[in-house]
């Protein structure tokens, strides 16, 4: 019988040190930190757009990109609370653009200081998010419909409010206008923006990984009947969620604001979907309950490098749609293979 | 022992579209009691504890903790209450580990200020205690504490949620066919753990299939029959077969006469 | 206009339909055909595509419009595919006027009130060339849109570069150029083709990587205002001095030029078009008489202006301040 | 023991039996045929509309509304398919384009017959599908992020093979126009791109609810591991369901082709969100498994119905953008209160 | 008896990761028997099925079905080499209803050109047909066959995947704690199905911790023990009492003595 066992004790052993290929042994490795793997893109992409533009990692770039990246990276902060509740939310940007424009009025038509405008702004995003909150928790709307509906609403508020008309930086003062101050560490050159986004990403990183309410946020994504039956109240778990959100927007709209050095309904609306990829691209699931913001913040890096390397690389704007939409399926199908189970450990 | 008892419900009524699950069910928990709900499949057995523990509100019905009237609307109004649930269908966040599900809802933060004021979570102290709190249930596969639910066996899940309720029932622990997925031998241990908590005083309900485990713990079985409690029965009035017998159908109901015969033999 | 007796009695119904809800473009167009209704008896009812692409979003507007049987519309159309919708509101009685944009063929509009975007790129480009006084040129072109192709990215484009003196290739096509090449006054590099959106973030990150790609640019072309003024942020923080030059719309767009932000700027008047589009349609409604044209095309040129506080010998243009004045007056 | 039985049996009867307020009564009602919930919803609003301007119930109105629904009412066939998996697929509208412009310039530009150009063009849309298929079956995409990829890919593809030239009817000739054909039945007006959705709209109801298939793409929807488990072959439901979506699209781009009398880029993209609001203001659950076409179709002709009344009673784009956003929210909402089991049978 | 086994399995190994859940397991299933699987809490049982019925591939090993070795790569593989199973985890549709989930993947169509031509489903034939499946195991609450899965009670649906299993299996049939959720006659109708089926000569996996019930139908038992196969008992041979014994690592493995006698006594 000592053989057999011993025999059996092999097998499983034999198997598990039978020899890889090295695909199979990258792949191994990859698979036990999934975390690193959106940087693995990130740095192919990276290397490759240095080899087509040896500029691209110069010092100057690098900053150039952080400061493209704070608007979008910063929205992602919001939406990657939103969709590990399993939510999405489609009116960050509408919002981002709302809240901007609130405060920019008040400042440069009203003429209130920028602290008070700001705080009201504040008021705005965050009543913006509950109401987001409200449709979602407790009329049980899906998110995806609900931020379609407010995302409208936003809009047209908006442009009703503003009319269309920019309110240029002369008039917004220096509180509004301080995310667009700049220092340089070294060759490197940042903006308050950009730290405030990296802000961002710590403070919610801390929450989301360090207080209970990060893990009820964790546990309401992953299965909300679970959740509620632990003792979770779901509903509010998730109308914080969106308030907060609301909250996080509003500081994206004071980047946008330094980053225009002005208040405009003319921003990118696209700031959606960008925000939605870079938190797909940084491995959060759609379904909610699994994912981070180191995840979001290289995904979000990982857009704006794409973007930026293109245009280093003289590649004409249609193929930039192109070879964008290429990118975004590479990188998640690369994504995914690294986290199958694949090789077996 | 002129004791209220610990749990009283009085005809509750619950209905899904046309289907009667419960249709007018009184329950008595007294505390140091365990109560077995036994029924067919389909019988409102889990619909009934649902209605108890604040996961359905009743269409009808009171219900009584310790002689005061509540009304729940969610399972924590239950849990502040000191009841604790094992639902039938687990209540755990598959993407989270082990020890985050135990405490999910009532997590432990450091003592330190970080605690206080920056709310962090004392990870290491909820890692132990989950890690105590299961392996008083011996279930010897489950080694790391950090494991995410999701890849747990059926019986280890099940492990989980039974260690979560007895850690935290302070009152009352109510157990939805706990030993369904369970090995014998953990099984053995969960009922050992579930007379442990009588023994503390504490009121038990227990559904099982299983007479054999019914007989060897209840105080009182509950007889479920079609949405109705048909009887309330002892282990020592009826033998497992009688209890089967009148849960199918296949023998009368007693009537209210246990009821009243154990009222009567008590004070 | 008369404002006399039965004839502005009854209300007359207009729909301005513009190519998108939110330019400031149009909100000055539409601005200028309120102020102008407010005099006449005339409800104006405002609908527009989703973006500058969405044809069909006009082709319901034209439809709905019909059915609730109003006078006229006024439209700066997205594409060729609301043809079909025009003429089934044109056999139904309604006037249709071009705003901005003439209807490919032209003629399908019974007037058509806009500026030439070609002509417009054409005078900065001309200016451009004279600024820079026989300098190497080294370009960044910050266009509209990457996800798609309308009329009047293209036409600014060309316009701006064929104005320079540089050789076109398909002028319905950006960035088919030779990349380096003589203008009127000397070399050129072109050093990027970049998309802005129309927004001022867009412009900003455009005019960011054209820098990153080449440090030496001198001449920024931005198709509008918005993205003119994100380029001039991306300028300013990187202390690159380049000449920058957009097309303006409404009259606060000036204030780049007297600000200095822009070296020059093709004034464009969209009230003005909106004001005369709303002027025809009483007139045609009340006394049924159609506006008068010039040509065969029903072509109303609204005008463009060059406004610049740095004139070129030989150039026609006026200074921010004067623009100012004449626009807001 | 006999009492205490009747009075337990009358406990449920009793409460069913109890006194309801008329508003319970209505709910009551709807809940027991969900299914027409969204016509509730229509009804109202089309009362409404009637009530603003009374041209909206007449017969040329009504012809009006339904040619301008045929287009996102078709492929919100497409796009119901897809959501009943489960997935989301946002590059409908892009795929529609590139496919009318593939026909159109076989066409136009290359002179090839209506028939054989139109056969290329499903050709394409199939293929399409499929390359979305094998991305969210076997390379296991989430649906959102693949579709977010594919769009920007088809629109790319598109603008490069025209250049946003458009093709005008003209050189179309009569089959890929055919479409646009109009004819009376008393005194409504219909167009054969009309009837073709409609026909859709029957074709694929049958499929879904009669055939094996149909109920193979709700069961991959309900839980895709039970159906996995139960000998689905869940990947090649999901390939079939994304290529059948491409042929539908290929419908929708005739459609297009039709009310454009112009193969033409500029066709607002925007179309892919306008079908997914359609879908799940029809109720069926962006989670997959739950839904009806009927609802869809309904969900369509809502929206439709909104754009157009809100037109006749002279709302200004932007409060339409506004009331839609609304209008949207309230839409959902309802439907949600009409299907909560709240009021028990 | 030489005939040979209806299903073998050797050497099958399955890691997830760092944890091992078979580690070399060797299986023999004979046509007309029923071979018990038992084992604690993530012993490796489910996984084991898993591995033979194609919902998981094996990492290592071979599996013989009458003799010809086959590779599963998905259930419906080995649907097709006439193997049903009832997964622990239970495989319905939550949102289609009980017939359209009995009949999933194997749809009777009409035999009308409806059915030929145009595919139509004779939705009366499955309704009629699951109706009489369902009734087999007595469930008496389980009155609406086209009510939905996710309305249904724990054993109703246990009740719903093992009418299917038994509807399809032709050749062999896996059952994963098939009555862990069922009541006490459903139980017992089950277990006189299972025995049904085996003496109809199909071969019957049935993993359950009731030792009872073990004891009572299988002819053969494995007993599985961190992820190997420790020792294939027969209940003849060892009582409950022994086979939890070996099971949980209190008495030695009898080693491979009772397959080597199992197979002396045969010839
Ligand atoms: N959400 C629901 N919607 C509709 N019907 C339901 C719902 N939940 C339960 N039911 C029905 O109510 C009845 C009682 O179900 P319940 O789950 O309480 O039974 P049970 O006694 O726990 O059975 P089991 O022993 O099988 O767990 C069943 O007929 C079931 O189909
Ligand atoms: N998908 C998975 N990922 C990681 N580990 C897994 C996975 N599935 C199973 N395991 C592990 O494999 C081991 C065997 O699990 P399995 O489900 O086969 O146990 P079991 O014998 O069926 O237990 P039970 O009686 O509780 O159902 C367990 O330790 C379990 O945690
Ligand atoms: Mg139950
Ligand atoms: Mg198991």
């Amino acid at each position: 019988m000592a053989t057999t066992n011993t025999i059996e004790l092999s097998a499983a052993e034999a198997f598990k040190t039978r020899p890889l290929t090295p695909l199979q042994r990258v792949h191994r490795v990859l698979h036990l930190h999934p975390e690193i793997s959106p940087l693995i893109v990130l740095l192919i992409a990276m290397f490759a757009f240095q080899l087509a533009n040896d500029r691209f990692l110069s010092p100057g770039n690098i900053s150039l990109i952080l400061q493209q990246v704070a608007v979008v990276g910063s929205l992602a902060v919001a939406q990657t609370l939103v969709i590990l509740t399993g939510g999405i939310d489609l009116s960050v940007g509408a919002l981002m653009i709302l809240v901007s424009m609130v405060m920019g009025s008040l400042v440069g038509l009203a003429g209130l200081p920028g602290p008070i405008a700001f705080a009201i702004g504040i008021l705005v995003g965050v009543l913006a998010g509950v109401l987001n909150g409200v449709l979602v928790s407790v009329l049980r709307l899906p998110p995806f419909i609900t931020t379609l509906g407010t995302l409208s609403i936003f809009v047209a508020l908006a442009l009703l409010m503003s009319n269309g008309v920019a309110i240029q930086g002369e008039k917004l003062g220096g509180f509004l206008l301080w995310t667009a101050a700049a220092f340089s560490v070294g060759p490197f050159n940042f903006t308050i923006g950009v730290i405030l986004m990296l802000l961002m990403y710590l403070g919610m990183g801390f929450v989301l990984h360090q207080t209970g309410w990060g893990r009820h946020v964790y546990a309401v994504g992953s299965d909300p009947v679970a959740a509620r039956l632990s003792g979770i109240n779901t509903r509010r778990v998730l109308m914080s969620v969106y308030a907060v959100a609301g909250f996080l927007v509003t500081l994206s709209a004071w980047i946008l604001i330094g980053r225009n050095n002005a208040a405009t309904t003319s921003a990118a609306v696209d700031v959606n979907l960008d925000s939605i990829t870079a938190v797909v691209i940084g491995g959060t699931s759609l379904f909610g309950g699994r994912g981070t913001l180191l995840g979001t913040f290289l995904g979000a890096i990982t857009v704006a490098v794409f973007r930026n390397g293109l245009s280093l690389a003289r590649v004409d704007v249609l193929y930039q749609t192109l070879a964008i939409g290429i990118l975004i399926l590479v990188a998640v199908a690369l994504d995914q293979w690294i986290r199958r189970a694949g090789v077996k450990g | 022992m002129t004791a209220e008892p610990i749990l009283r419900a009085r005809g509750l009524v619950k209905t899904y579209g046309a289907v009667v699950a419960l249709d007018g069910v009184d329950l008595d928990l007294n505390a140091g009691e365990i109560l077995a709900v036994i029924g067919d499949n389909g019988a409102g057995k889990s619909t009934l504890i649902k209605c108890l523990t604040g996961a359905e509100v009743p269409d009808v019905g009171t219900i009584e903790v310790a002689g005061r009237e509540v009304s729940f609307r969610r399972p924590q109004d239950a849990h502040a209450a000191g009841i604790e649930t094992v639902y039938q269908t687990l209540s755990l966040a598959p993407d989270l580990d082990i020890a985050s599900n135990m405490f999910l809802g009532r997590e432990i933060r450091r003592r330190s200020p970080l605690g206080g004021v920056l709310r962090m979570l004392d990870y290491k102290r909820m890692r132990q205690l989950a890690a105590e709190n299961v392996s008083k249930l011996g279930v010897r596969t489950l080694q790391d504490i950090t494991q995410v639910v999701e890849t747990l066996s059926g019986g280890q899940r099940q492990a989980v949620a039974i260690a979560r309720a007895i850690a935290f029932g302070s009152r009352i622990v109510v157990l939805d066919e706990p030993t369904a997925a369970l090995g014998v031998r953990e099984t053995a241990q969960v009922l050992d753990v579930v007379t442990g908590l009588r023994d503390a005083g504490l009121g038990v309900i227990l559904i099982s299939h299983n007479m054999p485990n019914v007989f060897q713990v209840a105080d009182r079985i509950h007889i479920q029959r079609l949405g109705r409690r048909i009887a309330t029965i002892s282990p020592e009035s009826h033998s497992p077969a009688e209890a089967v017998a009148i849960m199918t159908g296949a023998a009368p109901a007693p009537g209210p006469a246990v009821d009243a015969q154990l009222k009567e033999a008590r004070p | 206009s008369g404002q006399s007796g039965s004839a502005s009695g009854d209300t007359i119904h207009v729909s301005i339909i513009t190519k998108d809800p939110s330019d400031p473009f149009w909100v000055a167009m539409i601005d200028g055909a309120k102020k102008e209704a407010e005099s006449q008896n005339v409800e104006i009812t405002v609908a527009a595509g989703k973006d500058q692409s969405d044809s069909d979003g006009q082709i319901q507007a034209i439809e709905n419009a019909t059915a609730r049987g109003d006078d006229a519309i006024l439209i700066a159309n997205n594409g060729p595919a609301v043809n079909d919708a025009i003429k089934k509101a044109q056999d139904a009685g309604v006037l249709v006027l071009a705003l901005d944009t003439p209807f490919s063929p032209a003629n399908l509009a019974t007037a058509t009130y806009a500026t030439d975007n070609f002509a417009a790129g054409q005078a900065i480009g001309k200016w451009a060339a004279g600024a820079l006084d026989g300098q190497k040129a080294v370009i960044a072109m910050i266009d509209l849109f990457a996800d798609k192709v309308v009329s009047v990215d293209y036409q600014r484009d060309q316009g701006f570069l064929d104005g320079m003196g540089i050789a076109l290739g398909d002028p319905e096509k950006i960035g088919d150029e030779a990349e380096t090449g003589t203008y009127s006054g000397g070399e050129y590099e072109i050093a990027c083709h970049e998309h802005s959106d129309g927004a001022q973030d867009g412009g900003r990150t455009a005019m960011e990587k054209c820098l990153s790609l080449n440090p030496n640019i001198n001449l920024v072309y931005t198709s509008n205002t918005a993205p003119g003024l994100g380029a001039y942020q991306a300028l300013k923080a990187a202390n690159v001095d380049a000449l920058l030059t957009s097309i303006n719309g409404a009259c606060e767009d000036i204030n780049t030029i007297i600000d200095g932000k822009f070296g020059a700027a093709s004034q464009q008047f969209p009230g003005k078009m909106g004001a005369e589009g709303v002027k025809a349609a009483v007139e045609y409604v009340r006394t049924g008489t159609k506006p008068k044209t010039d040509n065969a095309d029903g072509f109303i040129d609204t005008g463009v202006e060059l406004v610049t506080d740095q004139p070129i010998d030989g150039l026609k243009s006026v200074t921010g301040a004067d623009a100012m004045n004449a626009c807001t007056s």
